[in-house]
């Protein structure tokens, strides 16, 4: 599910001292923080740091950095919706009980361990309630629902047996073309 | 163990007679609300998708002018919901989605009817084949005809069809394969466009009846890699002025069934566009008020993938002259706009809080923040028309 | 509905400016304020002001005082749950489209006009969903389950075509014998 | 329109001709996690009520001991669902209730059969009649019997009755009239005591098939009007403790089928009754690690209605000693407390903010604070039995 996109003033207060007023206005990514269920964004990368009241993660592999339950993860450049990782699920896998959809949309994101382009699939995870937990959107690349492939503000519980949506995943597909 | 309901009889009974003259008096039960048949233009609806849980999703009524009781009631809007209003009978229109243990069993989608009144699901139309297309709340999922007989339902599974329901007689009529097409804008008395794939725009001819008679395709003009068109628009008369990533306003003549577009132009003076000044947001324009004119959220600083950040500012627009006439700071950032129908036009803006705030369209004053959980993520405002 | 009656520390942060804390902990209020449908109570008549967001209101009559969309509204002195005066209803009234439950639980509460008690039937409105704004919760008399018609933490949308709360009112009964 | 399944392969098709040596790996789809069939003692169910949206409450399962990867998955629990695991199958149990259009149409009540290493409903049993009974969520509205065998659901409407349903056989059996008595406590193998209106307990006697025999009433001991029993309690080895709202313990002996009211004591001492501190939050009390002790939310300043306030600090008591053992402050208020059973328990507190904090409950060590939406309102927490 792709579909948070959006910026609260509640959350530039808190931000705000964080980073600046301008990269925080010209950020991309996007966060849901609290329990208050207030989507919160764009991030700008200030969930640099992950989500409060979620701790950090790492995938073990040195050559695939980053926290997947943060915002910020490189696989994430073209995610919308909420982290499979803080959701018992992780970065390409969905929680127990869910099913994986598989209708995708692609990002190509650049891993900076390697510098490589990959694509990803970003796989939605279905048939429960949202997970409400880390809300990341990121809407380099996407356009509009007349271009559904490229569109981030589809439910892609396509597929599956509930269109429910529950998390996204980010799964390596391999490696772009150049 | 004592019944409540007898408990109840008891204490009134004990209580009608200690009432003296000048006693509150007794209050009668069951007593619910009715509304108007017709509502006020000055009045809206507000689609909360409530994200954290979307089978939660409703409709909420809300009068923006009043000083005070703004909120007049709510529909459910399940999952993903579409929603429409009829301009000629006292009915509401949403598209749900239910399955029948919540979130997972057998799904069922329908096209409930709610009457003004009651905001009571009087009937329901079911919809085949577990085909509605679900996405963040746009006006364009679920539309009347232009006589306002048929409802257009967009389905995408990911095959893009449309379902045609007569709403006179409440029967599901054709399904339409549409590919390549997505949004639905009413163009003469029954026929109706989408935005295609190939950057053009397609017009379904439907007849007096309901039945679909042929598809016709514009030239291409939507840049969908580089510069597209938001299927968002504000419609004035019969112009859909749809805006574009880099804040260019694309307008489309929607007139006697067919769509035509015309010239585009700029909302930006070359400084603005030197400052990357963009429309952003999810509802990003609206119009139609009484004077006319358009209303646009923007941002400043804006780059690829900003085009759903939201803005600082609204400006305003008389399509006819191309110019700004206004401009309106919103202190609040803004998500979602909408224009009032009324007399006096105002501008209700989802905010950065979630909550809703009313300014008076043409001065830019700040009147109201409605807020207080009237909704969770009030996504799409749509006007009473 | 009686459901919410808990305090939060956030809620205790933003009201600690207005009132001691004493008092705050000693308070029977509750109230749900802002968009971010945090339940923040007791707010120990933190709420005289009513609700952010949530325009007051008045009955129109000098003998019934006081603005039904606020927590201390003299009827709501054992009310728990969305008050209906924000929703579509009144004080009294359930808002369009809901059912209003026969089944209620009961308080007495003294009107500040005349100085009568008066017992107050708290009807639950029925079959929409929960409204969301105005979450009220004051526990004077409050009572265990096992006492049900004293208790607020039952779903009373009991008698109706559906369970589903969607808010409270408080009809008036008549006064009290002493 | 392409397809996106196509379009998914031709990214595939193009993307594993390309791939090096020491490229990340292609990985597989779909893939889901699953769990270990028998949970650690170092976690807890987390039942998240969502009042905003009742139909979409959870139930959340949360490994508390861990310093990351705390959320490990969540089941539906539908409209003040009631929860309870078995002890003795892969099992977990909520009862719900669902109407066919989400808050209305037809109603259903299920108590739906959760495996635990999948989370998926594996079966349900239906529940017939409408009379589910619908509260703010206990640990006392669905039990499993001593014997793990029979689930008993308690139902109200506003009569009060009890169904029995064989777990073993997935089969529904009788519905008790419990008239007066409210909440399920579960004594020997197969009978269960409930709290009445009369001021005692009743036991209700079941045989090995889940037949009821007859009701045993205890004499009345508990003063409801001035200083009543919560209906929660803090359970060990065959002894319920009650606390009361004045910061009484009432003991209650259920053992061997029967109930039995021990002699009750105050957790306060003079200076803190002059300082009214009382018990108050929603699941007030926790006991059963593995050193024997309860917990107990307090606040001070406690009056009339202060009840469910919460409480600033978690008391640690020895019921056998009658003596606190410990004061656990609590950084961020607390509204419901739990305590794990394993190996080394940790408290977890719902905070004033609606995260879970835990505490390491020998040390009073806050540990980590999980949140970010985990849950929206987590009223009662359920360890791993």
């Amino acid at each position: 599910m792709k579909f948070i996109d959006q910026l609260t003033e509640k959350f530039s207060r808190q931000i705000a001292m964080k980073t600046s007023r301008r990269s925080f206005l010209t950020g991309l990514g996007g966060t849901l923080i609290g329990g208050a269920s207030i989507p919160l964004l764009p991030v700008a990368r200030a969930a640099e740091n992950g989500y409060p009241g979620v701790a950090t993660q790492t995938t073990g592999n040195i050559q695939d950095p980053g926290d997947p339950s943060s915002c910020d993860y490189w696989r994430y450049c073209a995610i919308d919706g909420f982290l499979c990782s803080c959701c018992g699920g992780t970065q390409n896998a969905c929680p127990p009980g869910t099913e994986m959809s598989p209708i995708t949309w692609i990002g190509t994101c650049q891993n900076p361990a390697d510098g490589k382009n990959y694509i990803i699939s970003y796989n939605d995870c279905c048939g429960k309630s949202a997970c409400g937990r880390c809300l990341c959107n990121r809407n380099e690349g996407d356009r509009p629902m007349v271009r559904p492939q490229a569109n981030n503000d589809t439910n892609w519980c396509l597929g599956t047996a509930s269109t429910s949506y529950t998390c996204s995943t980010a799964v390596i597909l391999g490696t772009a073309l150049e | 163990m004592t019944t409540l309901k007898s408990l109840v009889a008891t204490a009134c009974f004990f209580c009608t007679g200690a009432l003296a003259a000048d006693d509150l008096p007794v209050e009668p039960t069951p007593n619910v609300v009715t509304l108007p048949s017709e509502y006020s233009k000055d009045w809206i609806f507000a689609q909360d998708l409530n994200f954290v849980e979307p089978v939660g999703g409703k409709i909420v009524v809300l009068d923006v002018a009043a000083d005070t009781r703004n909120y007049k009631g709510a529909m459910n809007a399940s999952l993903f919901a579409s929603f429409t209003q009829s301009t000629t009978r006292p009915e509401l229109y949403s598209a749900q989605t239910f399955y029948s243990r919540g979130t997972y069993g057998d799904r069922i989608d329908v096209l409930a009817i709610y009457d003004t009144a009651t905001l009571s699901p009087v009937d329901e139309i079911i919809l085949p084949g577990g085909k509605r297309g679900q996405t963040m709340s746009t006006r364009s999922n679920l539309v009347m005809s232009g006589n306002d007989r048929f409802a257009f339902v967009f389905n995408f599974t990911p095959a893009a069809s449309v379902q045609i329901v007569d709403m006179v007689e409440r029967k599901l009529l054709e399904e339409i394969q549409t590919p390549g097409c997505s949004q639905l804008y009413p163009t003469g008395d029954t026929n109706f466009a989408m935005q295609c794939a190939a950057g053009g725009m397609s017009v379904f001819e439907i007849d007096a009846s309901g039945a679909f008679q042929k598809r016709h395709d514009t030239e291409a003009f939507n840049d969908i890699d580089d510069n597209p068109l938001f299927v968002k628009y504000a419609r004035i008369n019969d112009v859909a002025y749809f805006p574009t990533f880099l804040g260019d306003i694309q307008p489309i003549e929607l007139k006697d069934g067919t769509a035509k577009p015309l010239e585009s132009w700029s909302v930006l003076t070359p400084e603005e566009k030197a400052q990357n000044w963009r429309p952003g947001g999810w509802q990003v324009i609206d119009g139609g008020d009484t004077d006319g004119l358009f209303y646009i959220l923007m941002h400043a600083d804006g780059v690829e993938g900003s085009h759903k950040n939201g803005g600082s500012e609204v400006w305003v627009f008389d399509p006819e002259t191309r110019t700004k006439v206004r401009t309106i700071p919103l202190p609040n950032w803004g998500i979602t706009i909408a224009v009032t129908r009324g007399e006096t036009p105002y501008l209700t803006v989802t905010n950065g809080n979630f909550e809703l705030d009313v300014f008076n369209a043409k001065t830019g004053e700040l009147l109201r923040t409605i807020g207080g959980g009237a909704t969770q993520h009030a996504f799409q405002l749509f006007p009473v028309e």
